[in-house]
């Protein structure tokens, strides 16, 4: 087994599969159903399965998710897809307010398998409404599954899973992940949520890259290994549930800890697992935590400013290096 | 003259109310659905204080009969029906079972989601009836429902009641453009009772014309004068016939009025929202009392025949309120079952695992053009 | 014949124009703002790649000049005017300087911004102008600007453009309700160029009726063919003139096309949206040109006042560019301050400070009501 | 000084008092402008200054708080109150995409003082549609500032800082703490964002205490004072900025740390107190810390089950002695 394909492919392949395996199966979004199709993730489904269960919907992001969330109440297994997670904004009241409650509210009675993909922007100016990163804000929320995949493996696995499970799945794709190829089988299967991995194995320091940091994080390890030192790369590749063993278990064997998360600093997922690893081993670490993050600002488009923004390979450096020091 | 909250607080008593087009069966029937709910609306008011056992806010429907009653004679078992907060009427019209209805504003384990819910967020997923508590968020709810019914070409229709409040969000106009698009089998019932809490229509819209707003978003219209039980039934159920045979969606607005405070029972009246001769036409104008005239002008109804209807509605009361009251309270949860579900048949019967190779990290990034 | 894209395409050049109620002078001020805006985006377009030295999503207006030319005629300094994505126009309208415009999307630190927002984010507050790339959102921004106007009985007006996809959002409806009811002092105003990215209206919206829609809202609305810029000016000029007067709020339609892609300068027509007849048709009557048929008709403007408009357009673009390009990037930016202001001066001068006491922590929460 | 008045009070009080101020100040929500007026924070302002300048508004939250944000750009100061956070969610687009980025975009030319004052509903099975509290959300976001004031002193103060300055704050309140009085002076003055306060000085552990975990922290606090158990109680009064100097040097002294959120424990704002200690202090800890929070779990609305679900005093004594165990 060695195929390659992009990540962007193993999502068109996962919906595609899903398509085929279920007829229930139904993917709504602005022009998925023409030829860029949220580039590229989509195309050629419409044609395939149909332009019922291929729709392109009016930019009424809000009324997309409900009307997800409803159709998937009469048996549907919807996907929906947002070309930028800024648009999906405008529906975070369906999804905090109804979405991430329902079954909570239904006694467990009534459930909405909905799947939304949604992009997050990064590079070439996209600015402060094209880029924003809030896979925390989902993460914080009851109720809900929140997908971070940062390989083409685990991109068509979980989001398999996803369209397949019942409770709810937020799925947070980076676009700057979309071409990078990983080793993807071709028959359907699943990556199960809350199951981190292990990506690097290392005795030194523990490494926990979320999302679009971990190619970044595993470049960071491959430069501290000239240097001696020898990282263990830890992928959630899930948020909510989070694999808290995992992560804490690395970091009993290593003591130390740093965590690069592609979004903004305060409040964010990184806290969560600085804390997770505090509670549980908070007096055996052998260095203080650090994060690795964004700054608590939004997006500036010039390409001035983008590169200093955005944490690199680095920024993760240094930081390994000041748990050493 | 134009039906709208201000022309008809002046327009004397109702007098046209008919029961030409219906049963002797269904009229009676009509009739009775509204007297029980009103009772049930009425013991449940009067339990509330000084109890304080229905800890939840409830929005009594009380005077808001008509249109519920006419529903639950035209639905579908697998019709399904999404309310807003004030719900009990859409329970009662989706014929849930009542004393799950009572048990679940009791906060008990045997109440309709086992007490999480209380009266505002009730559902019955068996009957399928929804509702929930932000306004309009059930009625695009409703829209992807009837998107589901169209996509697999059933005839069964999704109904969404609310009131003129939930207009004023964007939400809902989202979800006639959509529906009107689509042509989907919706239903949207409008209980216009002129009043978001304390704030009069008018202080919201330029205008009182829900209907004319809707129509060129290709969502069909009709606004009636909601209190007469009759022209509720014949408007629905032809506007439901429209749906199941693929002609959607349907809007009917049926002006009508609360009785009561906005919620609870305590009296809302110092916030001066509405006058007496505005409460005094509505309640001259009682939805049960209108069909009552009607019924007993046409010899359908005698005083034996409402009295044996008050004892077994009564006699229902007490039985829900004693289930209810007697029914275990929720025992000590599990939140993370309350909230995930952890079990996925379907994903277990379709997919299998497979071996993950090493990434390759040493990748560019995707160069994000523009767009 | 009703105007909508449909009927549109099909029907042939364009012969209306009329330039009886224009002075000569606004004529040519009109035509020369097109042009102007025409060489700036082709001039924009050509450099945007493969220097790329542009790094933001730009979407282009050609073919939309006319109501921009048109609103910049009418716009005093103090109106404020918000746009959406597509900003050069409206950018233009305002009279903000062209050259901060330059650097802006240039990235650099004399942008308009700072090179902080680029095409689709660029504001000038020193000229009100602002804009944004959520669809609708700069339009309910607008509103309360309107809100402000009105509060400060003030003559200002406020402005809001953007395309026909904007009223899928539900935000617009909340926007069209409130600025209706309150009869703000605002302008909307729509260039319906058919599509928002390759989807066209009607596949989003049961029908091209945005004008029917927004009248029972309470907003005055007139939809216009939007390539004839003397029309567009006349229109507007009346919108404007009623909503200072007080009158109220104001929708206008212009049916115009957009040239190039949705975005950028690559060719979208592998997605197969639109054919190259109706393109034809708009190329047909691009509002230059239609307006210029009736200059030269009419003897106000010769081959020789072309050029010297053309000389000099091309000398202020080639200037812009020198701007943007010898511009300095920004530094290292202080991510704190360009996201808080920490002075206060409001503050400074109407607050004091005041000693705390100990607060006694032994109280009972409040026991919260059921409302 | 001693005139005590309610947290409701302080908050009429604080708005009357801008208002008179400056006639710039408008108030815009719901039924503000009823004798009810959100739970008497309003009540008597539209008869005082005019229905010109206390205005109910459509129950459409997106454009209420646009309208604010635009009604700032001309000079207005606009203060907007929701009664329930949950029904402000419909706002989120507004606030995320626009708000908080609205200077930064402006390259610090132009400013949004809108005030945002949302109320967190707790008890009388108020269920999952009507107790929501995502003070954390909001926090994660920058270019906003986050008031979570617990007493009514601060109440009034941070709220007249919030509309008499320029950048955009939400002003989170807890319902249950409306009826609680303090001493509030009478006339308008200001307590600034990012500075916390020590609530009650101690030196065995530190207990950092959000909103309406204020009392219930100090009421365990004098518990454990009672077993002999010394603790520091500190109230952030604010969550952007966040005032973490004194947390540090609270728990520098103490070398323990217990952070108790009226909130979900996940990726919530206990997360970023934690991580926040264990990135200064990691390597001086005595304990691993501990958050007191809500489940991760929506809003239970029987009488049997809220007990359950809010986290009270004893809760916060069992964990300040895990500290010290
Ligand atoms: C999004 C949202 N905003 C505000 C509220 C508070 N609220 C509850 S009921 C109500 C009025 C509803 O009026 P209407 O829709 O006419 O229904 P009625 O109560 O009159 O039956 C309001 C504003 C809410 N539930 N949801
Ligand atoms: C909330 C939101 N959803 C989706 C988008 C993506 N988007 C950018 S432009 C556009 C189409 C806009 O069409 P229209 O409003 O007609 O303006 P036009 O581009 O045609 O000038 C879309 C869907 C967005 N910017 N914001
Ligand atoms: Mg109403
Ligand atoms: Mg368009």
């Amino acid at each position: 087994m060695s195929r390659q394909l992009s990540y962007s492919k193993a999502i068109l392949e996962a919906t595609d599969q899903a398509m085929a395996l279920c007829p229930e199966v139904v993917v709504l979004g602005q022009l998925v159903d023409t030829k860029s199709g949220i580039f590229g993730t989509t195309t050629g489904l419409a044609e395939k399965y149909g332009a019922d269960r291929v729709q392109d919907f009016p930019v009424s992001e809000n009324l997309m998710t409900a009307t997800a969330m409803g159709a998937s109440l009469t048996g549907l297994r919807p996907v929906i897809a947002h070309q930028r997670l800024d648009f999906m904004l405008y529906s975070l009241d369906a999804i905090a307010n109804w979405m991430a409650l329902w079954r909570f509210k239904s006694n467990g009675k009534s459930a909405m398998p909905v799947t939304i993909r949604t992009i997050v922007g990064k590079g070439w100016g996209q600015g402060p409404q094209h880029s924003k990163s809030l896979h925390a804000w989902f993460a914080h929320l009851p109720g809900l599954r929140v997908a971070v995949p940062a390989t083409a493996y685990d991109a068509k696995g979980l989001l398999l899973e996803s369209i397949f499970s019942e409770t709810p799945a937020i799925f947070v794709e980076g676009r700057g992940l979309y071409s990078m190829t990983d080793e993807v089988p071709e028959e359907p299967y699943r990556v199960r949520f809350g199951q981190a991995v292990i990506r690097r194995p290392g005795k030194d320091a523990t490494l926990v890259a979320i999302g679009s940091m971990v190619p970044i994080a595993m470049r960071a390890a491959a430069i501290l290994e000239k240097d001696g030192v020898d990282v263990e790369v830890v992928d959630p590749r899930t948020l909510t549930p989070l694999d808290r063993r995992t992560i804490c278990d690395s970091v009993f064997k290593t003591r130390r800890l740093v965590v690069a998360d592609p979004a903004w600093h305060s409040f964010g997922a990184a806290a969560e697992i600085v804390s997770t690893v505090a509670e549980n081993l908070g007096d055996k670490l052998k260095a203080k935590p650090v994060r690795v993050t964004l700054p608590d600002s939004h997006t500036p488009m010039s390409m001035a400013l983008e590169p200093e923004y955005y944490p690199d390979d680095s920024d993760i450096v240094s930081a390994v290096k000041q748990t050493l020091a | 003259m134009e039906l709208s909250h201000r022309t008809l607080s002046r327009s004397g008593h109702y007098r046209d109310l008919s029961l030409s087009d219906l049963s002797p069966a269904l009229s009676l029937g009509l009739f009775r659905q509204m007297l029980r709910l009103r009772r049930t609306e009425e013991a449940l008011l009067a339990e509330y204080h000084p109890a304080e056992e229905m800890r939840c806010p409830i929005h009594f429907c009380i005077g808001q009969e008509a249109v519920p009653a006419a529903l639950s004679t035209l639905v579908r078992t697998d019709d399904f029906l999404f309310s807003h907060h004030r719900s009990h009427g859409y329970y009662f019209a989706k014929g849930a079972p009542l004393r799950e209805l009572f048990a679940e504003i009791y906060g008990r384990e045997t109440g309709a989601n086992g007490g999480r819910a209380g009266s505002q967020d009730i559902s019955h997923s068996d009957s399928h009836f929804y509702s929930g508590a932000i306004l309009s968020g059930a009625v695009s709810i409703a829209v992807g429902a009837a998107f589901g019914f169209k996509f697999k070409k059933s005839p069964q229709v999704a109904i969404s009641g609310f009131g003129e409040g939930a207009t004023d969000e964007g939400a809902f106009w989202e979800a006639m453009n959509y529906s009107g698009k689509q042509k989907l089998p919706i239903l949207f019932v409008i209980e216009n009772n002129r009043y978001a809490t304390f704030s009069d229509q008018l202080k919201r819209q330029a205008d009182d014309n829900i209907t004319e707003r809707v129509r060129p978003f290709g969502v069909r219209a009709t606004k009636i004068f909601g209190n007469d039980c009759a022209l509720a039934h014949r408007t629905l159920r032809s506007a439901i016939e429209r749906l199941r045979s693929g002609d959607g969606p349907e809007l009917v607005e049926a002006y009508t009025y609360r009785w009561n405070s906005h919620v609870g029972p305590e009296d809302d009246g110092a916030n001066n929202y509405r006058g007496p001769e505005e409460m005094a036409f509505w309640k001259d104008n009682c939805p049960i009392v209108l069909l009552e005239e009607r019924l007993r002008e046409a010899g359908l109804l005698s005083d034996a025949e409402k009295a044996r209807m008050e004892s077994e509605i009564a006699a229902e009361i007490a039985a829900n309120f004693k289930f209810a009251k007697e029914s275990p309270f929720p025992k000590a949860a599990d939140w993370r079952a309350m909230n995930y579900e952890d079990r996925s048949p379907m994903a277990d019967r379709l997919l299998g695992t497979a071996a993950r190779g090493a990434f390759d990290h040493d990748q560019a990034e995707a160069k994000l053009g523009p767009y």
